[in-house]
């Protein structure tokens, strides 16, 4: 009994040494000094443009540029967002970012913000309130454009090849269901199938952003369906897994093979992929939003209005260009 | 007598003041390492029932369950459904907010017989049971809607945005706006559940066959209670009470989408576990599930108010915490044996 | 008699194989090409391939799953998130801490060995909470499930570390001039293996006996803890295996989808092969055909163009339904019927 | 007396059967009111099978159910339907909740209510004075798992006692009491008995068959032998009418037994002793001979005997085995040391239930060959068959699940695991409890012959007399002390007893 009992107070001391030691250097006063206080929201560390987005945030808001950011990782959970951003009005900070998880269901803790009169600036992803001036404004990149771009990509490289009349047959691999990014590049590119006669969507099939998913989804698709001329990927990873199964199914893809590959985001991975003639495409989906909310923040403490929305820049990186120079440039 | 009783060590009781302790010494600690980022304000202790809400009351049906000495892994894609079905009747299919709550309490009801029928009469392992309604919630939910459905049911919304001041704690923050504190009706209700399912368990001949039917199956039986009954009654409770944890998980984050409530089932084992509900069954008490759901609560806060640990973090805070209560109740267990020897 | 309970033993292989057959046979209908094998480049190409390529993972894991139901009467939940760890022990040291390498940074099979390692360590820490400090199995597991991911992203430090080197793709993927992918050969080995010192030893029945009742398992000089120990190292080991597997094809670590809810299609495989999870009398064969059952029908689900996200409804079916015909009571409720059936028809024929 | 009892229970033509036995063949059964009726028989004649079926347990195949007061035959689906109607049970091994209170353990299911909510006070007071009232003083708000056994029986009493049954039976209800506890329940059925109740009442002590009860009904085989008053049935006859034959009269075994003195030691202990249990204590064991541990439950002769095998471990003293100093870390060093342990809980420590009763007759010398040399299976069915027929073991088939048999054939599965090992030195703490007569004697013969080859044996029993026609020395013991070391003449049923009780001697 006694010994259970001790093991016990000297965990709950353990436990709370661990608290005040790793709090020690994020205790200073939050309103003694003159730095801009920033909550951010983001959602995970799923994926390479995460990791590349967290970065962005953590290299612009120092307090050598007069920030002091606090940063809180959803794990993939809306509830968990919810709880930061509750947790970010309690701790007096100046402005919240938010990197929203899914685009739903903002309203309440948006009005708790509104009511302790804190800016709230969304990053990446849009959310869907029924009162806009819940927020300031949004950051990110227009999947919707990224989905067009991919399409009108389509339509020159076939003109180029001389297939534009040829009966073109495609698959996507679709990201997450009801991610704002699968929502917009599946309704991008659909809009430029529409115009399309002579492309034939075969079928559209999950790969949750995985590589194995989207590996497993593309062989699926090699025995249903024998003469697929493109694959559209909506991550990069699921692309990597897609140009796996094709070669396990003795297919060639890339610019030199039988098989067309779209993909989206750009990570560093998918400039090898091309370089190795593996990819055709990718569109950019720039996660570097870092400055950009900063140059926001700097407007809005000098008083001045921004506008609501606002897209960071997006290229579309192919085989046709330097991309080994191009790679060289990126930061991610 | 009352020396007597005294002798008579309580494991029980002993566990929940340690998990109730616990919770304080770690608030406290809170309050002192953070002192000047806030965390010492009431709205952080609100928030923590504010955004747990739902979790307090599916952990308590899960305590309920697990007293029986089952367990419930669906509640999470439940959740999930009930969000779902709440969004796409009054967004998509135009029923009323009211309408829309009914028909979830009733599905919960009905999805809780189901799995009750199928552990108590064909005698199929919980787990079993539970994960085939894990994956039939989850997959319906994707058959209702492959969506993201916002709900902007105005008679729902109002529910959702009611805040409920309280008359003391106000504060001004560094914006200059007075922030009072408030709660939503969302935590009424996740108290009232708690309260009356304690109430349930305590003073009623349902209640205490439930703990009877934990303690020894076939005692029970041979006691003359109606175990089927008991267990199935325990199952359909839970669906019920996961239905309400459905609505309320909803009524904070007005929307439904496949992928919501993820992994809830194991934050309410893990609250239940930690709040001393042992998963052999017959010991439990829905307090000492809050105070588990809101001990991980704290963990939570503690982690976002530190503002530079990753999300990993939190994961391996709660199981290190997980992990030191499941010991602590095993060395407990075994000491007892050790006396009765 | 004994003609009567080897029917049983059969009977209890019976189901599993009815169903698998019944998922064949929706496929045969609903895809015609399905069972059409092909060689493309040297390599056997089809539908079957693809179920028993992708089923390997979960077959590894459900050997190990059963014989932990089978010692413990309890399941291993951490087993998707030990997948996780052991990924991200080899990857970290093949790639040395950066994020995407393509030369190995230390020799490949210290990477390969680190992972075996790494699963066993865990698959350890699982058996000491379950059979010293005597920890309900489920909840023991639940420490890793949950903590099992962070770890994994801590190693990695939350990116997705690659290995961008061919034969690092091997153990994923054909060996060439192997007509076969490599997961099904590893899978087929890790079966063999188990089911010959099953069979060859006395473990097999040490891990019944314990399973069954632990204290006379004692009394009669097996060391109970020590089995139950063993089995969940052995399964930390399979699914440090299976975590390879899954690492190396899409070589790379990637600690938030590496065996993602495997351990529930695990603990299904074990229950749709026949195996109670109360633990005792269990079959290899039985969670070995369960196991391909599951994948037989997600891939039919994915060929027949039903979205991802809908399939668990017809997982949650398909269980339902068998746990409903393997359940004792529905079988007497049945027998009972029918004995009235046929009294009533006795009566008509009168 | 005998004019105003009336017949409350009546049992006609009652069938049974499971999955290829017959357990009950038109049984009929009859109960008076203010009587207590003894249910002898064998094991597998069908006494438990009777009694589940009047209760619910079981669903009868065919026969009726007459209840006083009901004017139609009943039948009862399930224990609670059977309360209902004023049949309650007392079952062997304690069938109550061990996490719920000792009040709530009384009154569960007919909690007292106050404005529709269970009334803790009441239920607290009632439940304290219906002990007080059978002179149990315990706290009744504790949970009834942190109390012995003997006294979770009284409480399980208790609880029946309180239903106000018409019908009340005890199933072998004495096997986890002490004598003075015994004597309690007596007196108290005596009490019952006077208010009209009809008791119900299985037990292998012939003894308190004749100290306690009025009238007899013998089944064998799932047959009814017959019923008869208590006086015209002496206990010779008794035994004869439930094994169906004569049988050699079992104080002439004594006389078989040709006792060689030995001299090397097998086993001696040096002050072992068990912290709680144990007070150290000196034993010496010679090659060949039967020593009794005597002593009542809880005097530490269970425990002494765990000590010795390794099931616990000692915390002082020492144990030689064949003169070297011994110390087991788990049993398998026992085993390995020669020993052999035959548990007093048999369903939870002997038998391995779902495993065939090859399986558990070869698994402990498995266990001592080591997990990787298996027994072949043509091996395996030498041995089992070997046992069998040796023991006769009443068994469908070898490979059949040792849990379709019957307590007595289950023990002799027991013995024969043990008896494949050829141990030196052989514990059997309880080998005959809950088992019939003729097992008994067939037992006792074995332990002898054992003996004689060699084997010492360590025999702990709670008959006494058991013990006298067996054994070659008696350790008793009381409080977990030796109390008296008998040998030879001194050993009586007086001596021993005198010494249980503390007295002079």
């Amino acid at each position: 009994m006694k010994k259970a009992l001790a093991i016990a107070l000297v965990a709950l001391v353990a436990l709370s040494g661990v608290f005040a030691g790793g709090a020690q250097e994020s205790a200073a006063p939050a309103a003694s000094d003159n730095l801009i206080v920033v909550g951010y929201a983001q959602v995970g560390a799923e994926s390479d443009w995460r990791t590349a987005n967290t970065q962005s945030f953590k290299s612009t808001f120092t307090e050598a540029n007069g920030y002091r950011l606090i940063f809180d990782d959803a794990q993939q959970k809306q509830e968990n967002q919810i709880k930061a951003i509750r947790s970010f009005i309690q701790q007096d900070v100046d402005y919240i970012v938010v990197a929203p998880v899914v685009e739903t269901g903002w309203e309440t803790v948006l009005k708790e913000a509104k009511d302790a009169g804190i800016p709230v600036i969304l990053s990446d992803r849009m959310m869907d309130v029924s009162d806009p001036s819940l927020y300031t404004c949004w950051v990110g990149g227009n999947f919707i454009k990224e989905g067009e771009d991919a399409g009108k990509w389509l339509i020159d490289y076939l003109k180029k090849q001389g297939r534009s009349n040829e009966k073109i047959n495609i698959v996507t691999l679709q990201g997450t269901i009801g991610a704002s990014a699968q929502i917009g590049r599946t309704e991008g590119f659909g809009n430029i199938v529409k115009t399309q006669p002579n492309w034939n969507m075969l079928a559209m099939q999950t790969g949750e952003f995985t590589q194995a998913k989207g590996q497993e989804v593309m062989e699926s698709f090699l025995k249903s369906y024998p003469d697929i001329d493109v694959v559209v990927a909506e991550n990069d990873n699921m692309a990597f897994g897609a140009i796996d199964a094709i070669k396990a199914a003795g297919k060639t893809c890339g610019p030199n093979g039988d098989i067309i590959i779209i993909s989206f985001d750009a990570v560093a991975a998918a400039f090898d992929s091309m370089i190795a003639g593996d990819m055709n495409v990718s569109v950019e989906c720039n996660p570097l939003h870092g400055p950009r909310v900063a140059e926001i923040i700097q407007k809005l403490e000098k008083g001045e209005t921004v506008d609501k929305i606002q897209y960071v820049v997006e290229e579309v990186f192919d085989t046709s260009m330097d991309l080994p120079a191009v790679k060289a440039t990126r930061l991610y | 007598m009352k020396l007597r009783r005294k002798k008579a060590f309580n494991e029980t009781t002993f566990l929940l003041t340690i998990t109730i302790t616990l919770f304080f010494a770690m608030y406290i600690a809170g309050m002192i390492v953070f002192k000047n980022n806030g965390f010492a304000r009431l709205q952080v202790f609100l928030n923590l029932f504010i955004s747990n809400a739902s979790l307090i009351v599916i952990a308590a049906g899960m305590t309920v369950v697990m007293i029986t000495g089952g367990i419930d892994i669906s509640v999470g894609s439940f959740v999930a459904m009930s969000c779902m079905m709440l969004a796409h009747m009054m967004e998509r299919s135009g029923y009323g907010a009211i309408h829309s709550v009914l028909i979830v309490l009733l599905t919960g009801i009905v999805f809780g017989f189901v799995q009750g029928y199928l552990v108590s009469y064909l005698k199929i392992q919980p787990f079993i049971v539970t994960l085939a309604g894990m994956f039939f919630a989850r997959g319906m939910t994707a058959i209702i809607s492959q969506d993201m459905i916002s709900i902007k049911n105005p008679m729902f919304l109002s529910w959702a945005t009611h805040k409920i001041y309280l008359p003391f704690g106000g504060y001004t923050n560094r914006k200059g706006v007075l922030v009072i504190p408030y709660i939503y009706p969302t935590v009424i209700i996740a108290l009232i559940a708690l309260v009356v399912i304690w109430a349930l368990l305590r003073y009623t001949k349902f209640g205490r066959r439930i703990y009877a039917i934990g303690g020894s199956e076939t005692s029970a039986l041979l006691m003359g209670l109606n175990v089927r009954r008991t267990r199935l009654f325990a199952y359909i409770l839970d669906g019920f009470l996961c239905a309400i944890g459905g609505i309320l998980f909803c009524l904070n984050t007005c929307s439904g989408f496949v992928e919501q409530a993820k992994g809830l089932e194991m934050e309410a084992i893990a609250g239940a576990v930690i709040g001393g509900t042992l998963l052999t069954g017959g010991v439990g008490n829905v307090f000492g599930s809050l105070f588990g759901v809101l001990i991980k609560g704290t963990i939570e806060t503690f982690i976002t108010f530190q503002g530079t640990l990753s999300s990993w973090w939190t994961r391996i805070t709660i199981a290190a915490l997980l992990a030191f209560f499941i010991i602590l109740q095993s060395l407990l267990a075994s000491s007892k044996l050790k006396k009765r020897r | 008699m004994n003609e009567k309970l080897k029917r049983i033993t059969h009977y209890r292989l019976f189901l599993p194989l009815i169903c698998l057959a019944l998922v064949l046979l929706v496929n045969m209908i609903k895809t015609p090409t399905f069972f059409h094998l092909s060689i493309k480049n040297g390599v056997l190409y089809g539908y079957t391939v693809d179920v028993v390529n992708r089923a390997s993972e979960l077959v590894i894991l459900a050997v190990g799953m059963t014989l932990v139901v089978a010692s413990s009467a309890g399941t291993d939940i951490s087993v998707g998130a030990v997948m996780a760890v052991a990924g991200a022990v080899c990857c970290y040291i093949l790639s040395g801490g950066a994020v995407s390498v393509n030369e190995y940074h230390a020799p490949w099979i210290l990477g390969l060995l680190a992972a075996l390692v790494a699963g066993t360590v865990c698959g350890a820490w699982n058996g000491f909470l379950v059979s010293r400090m005597k920890i309900q199995p489920m909840v023991a597991t639940l420490i890793l499930f949950t903590a099992g991911r962070g770890i994994a992203q801590l190693i990695t430090k939350g990116q997705i570390t690659y290995i961008r080197v061919e034969s690092f793709k091997l153990l994923g993927a054909n060996i060439p001039g192997i007509p076969l992918p490599t997961p099904i050969f590893i899978a087929i080995i890790v079966v063999l293996i188990t089911s010959i010192v099953l069979k060859k030893t006395a473990l097999g029945l040490y891990i019944e006996a314990v399973g069954i009742n632990p204290t006379a398992s004692r009394n009669v000089g097996i060391k109970s803890k020590q089995i139950i120990f063993f089995t969940y190292t052995f399964c930390g080991l399979l699914a440090g295996i299976a975590g390879m597997i899954a690492t190396s094809r899409i070589y790379s670590a990637d600690a938030n989808n590496i065996g993602l809810n495997m351990e529930l299609d695990a603990i299904l495989a074990v229950a749709l092969g026949g195996n109670s999870l109360g633990g005792g009398k269990f079959s290899i064969s039985g969670s070995v055909i369960g196991a391909y059952t599951i994948q037989a029908l997600t891939t039919t689900l994915y060929a027949m163009g039903v979205s991802a996200d809908q399939i668990p409804v017809y997982k949650a079916i398909v269980v339902v339904i068998i746990v409903t015909l393997q359940s004792e009571e529905f079988n007497r409720y049945m027998r009972k019927f029918s004995a009235r059936f046929a009294a009533r028809k006795a009566e008509v024929a009168k | 007396m005998e004019e105003h009892q009336h017949v409350v229970l009546t049992m006609r033509g009652i069938c049974k059967s499971f999955p290829g036995v017959k357990a009950l063949q038109d049984v009929d059964f009859t109960l008076r009111t203010g009587e207590i009726h003894a249910l002898m028989g064998e094991n597998g004649a069908g006494k438990s099978t009777l009694i589940k079926v009047l209760t619910g347990v079981y669903e009868l195949d065919k026969g009726e159910i007459r209840l006083e007061g009901i004017d139609h035959p009943i039948v009862n689906r399930s224990p609670e339907e059977a309360q209902s109607k004023g049949i309650s049970t007392v079952y062997q091994e304690v069938n109550l909740c061990p996490n719920l209170s000792v009040a709530e353990n009384i009154y569960i299911g007919r909690e007292p209510k106050k404005f529709g909510r269970i009334d803790w006070k009441t239920m607290n007071r009632l439940g304290a004075e219906l002990l007080k009232s059978l002179d149990i003083d315990v706290d009744v708000t504790v949970p009834l798992g942190h109390y012995s056994i003997a006294l979770q029986q009284m409480v399980a009493i208790a609880r029946a006692v309180d239903m106000s049954a018409k019908v009340l039976i005890l199933d072998e209800p004495t096997s986890s009491l002490d004598e003075l506890e015994v004597e309690k329940l007596f007196t108290l059925m005596r009490k019952l008995k006077g208010q009209g109740v009809g008791i119900i009442f299985v037990t292998h002590f012939l003894e308190q068959v004749y100290e306690v009860c009025d009238r007899i009904t013998v089944l064998r085989n799932g047959q009814l032998v017959g019923e008869y008053p208590v006086a015209q049935l002496p206990r010779l006859q008794l035994v004869a009418k439930m094994m169906g034959k004569d049988f050699d009269d079992l104080a002439s075994i004594k006389s078989l037994r040709k006792h060689t003195p030995a001299e090397d030691v097998v086993i001696s202990t040096e002050r072992l002793g068990h912290s709680g249990t144990i007070k150290p204590f000196d034993l010496q064991i010679q090659k060949g001979q039967v020593v009794g541990l005597a002593g009542l439950l809880g005097s530490g002769r269970s425990e002494l005997a765990r000590c010795i095998y390794g099931t616990d471990r000692p915390d002082s003293g020492k144990l030689h085995v064949d003169g070297r100093e011994f110390a087991a870390s788990h049993p398998i060093d026992s085993m390995h040391a020669g020993m052999a342990y035959l548990p007093e809980d048999r369903k939870n420590e002997g038998i391995i239930a779902d495993l065939s009763v090859r399986e558990n007759i070869m698994i402990a010398l498995q266990a001592k060959r080591g997990v990787f040399k298996l027994l072949s299976r043509k091996e395996q069915e030498e041995f089992t068959d070997k046992y069998i027929d040796l023991l006769q073991i009443k068994t469908s088939d070898r490979d059949a699940p040792v849990k379709s048999l019957s307590g007595g054939n289950q023990q002799k599965v027991i013995l024969g695991r043990w008896l494949l090992t050829e141990p030196d030195f052989f514990i059997l703490d309880e080998p005959t409890r809950g088992i019939d007569v003729g097992t008994k004697t067939e037992i006792q013969k074995l332990v002898l012959q054992l003996a004689d080859q060699g084997t010492s044996v360590m025999f702990i029993s709670s008959e006494i007399d058991e013990m006298l026609r067996t054994c070659d020395k008696m350790e008793v013991l009381r409080d977990g002390a030796k109390v008296a070391e008998l040998d030879g003449d001194r050993m009586s049923q007086e001596s021993i007893m005198a010494s249980i009780a503390g007295g002079e001697r």
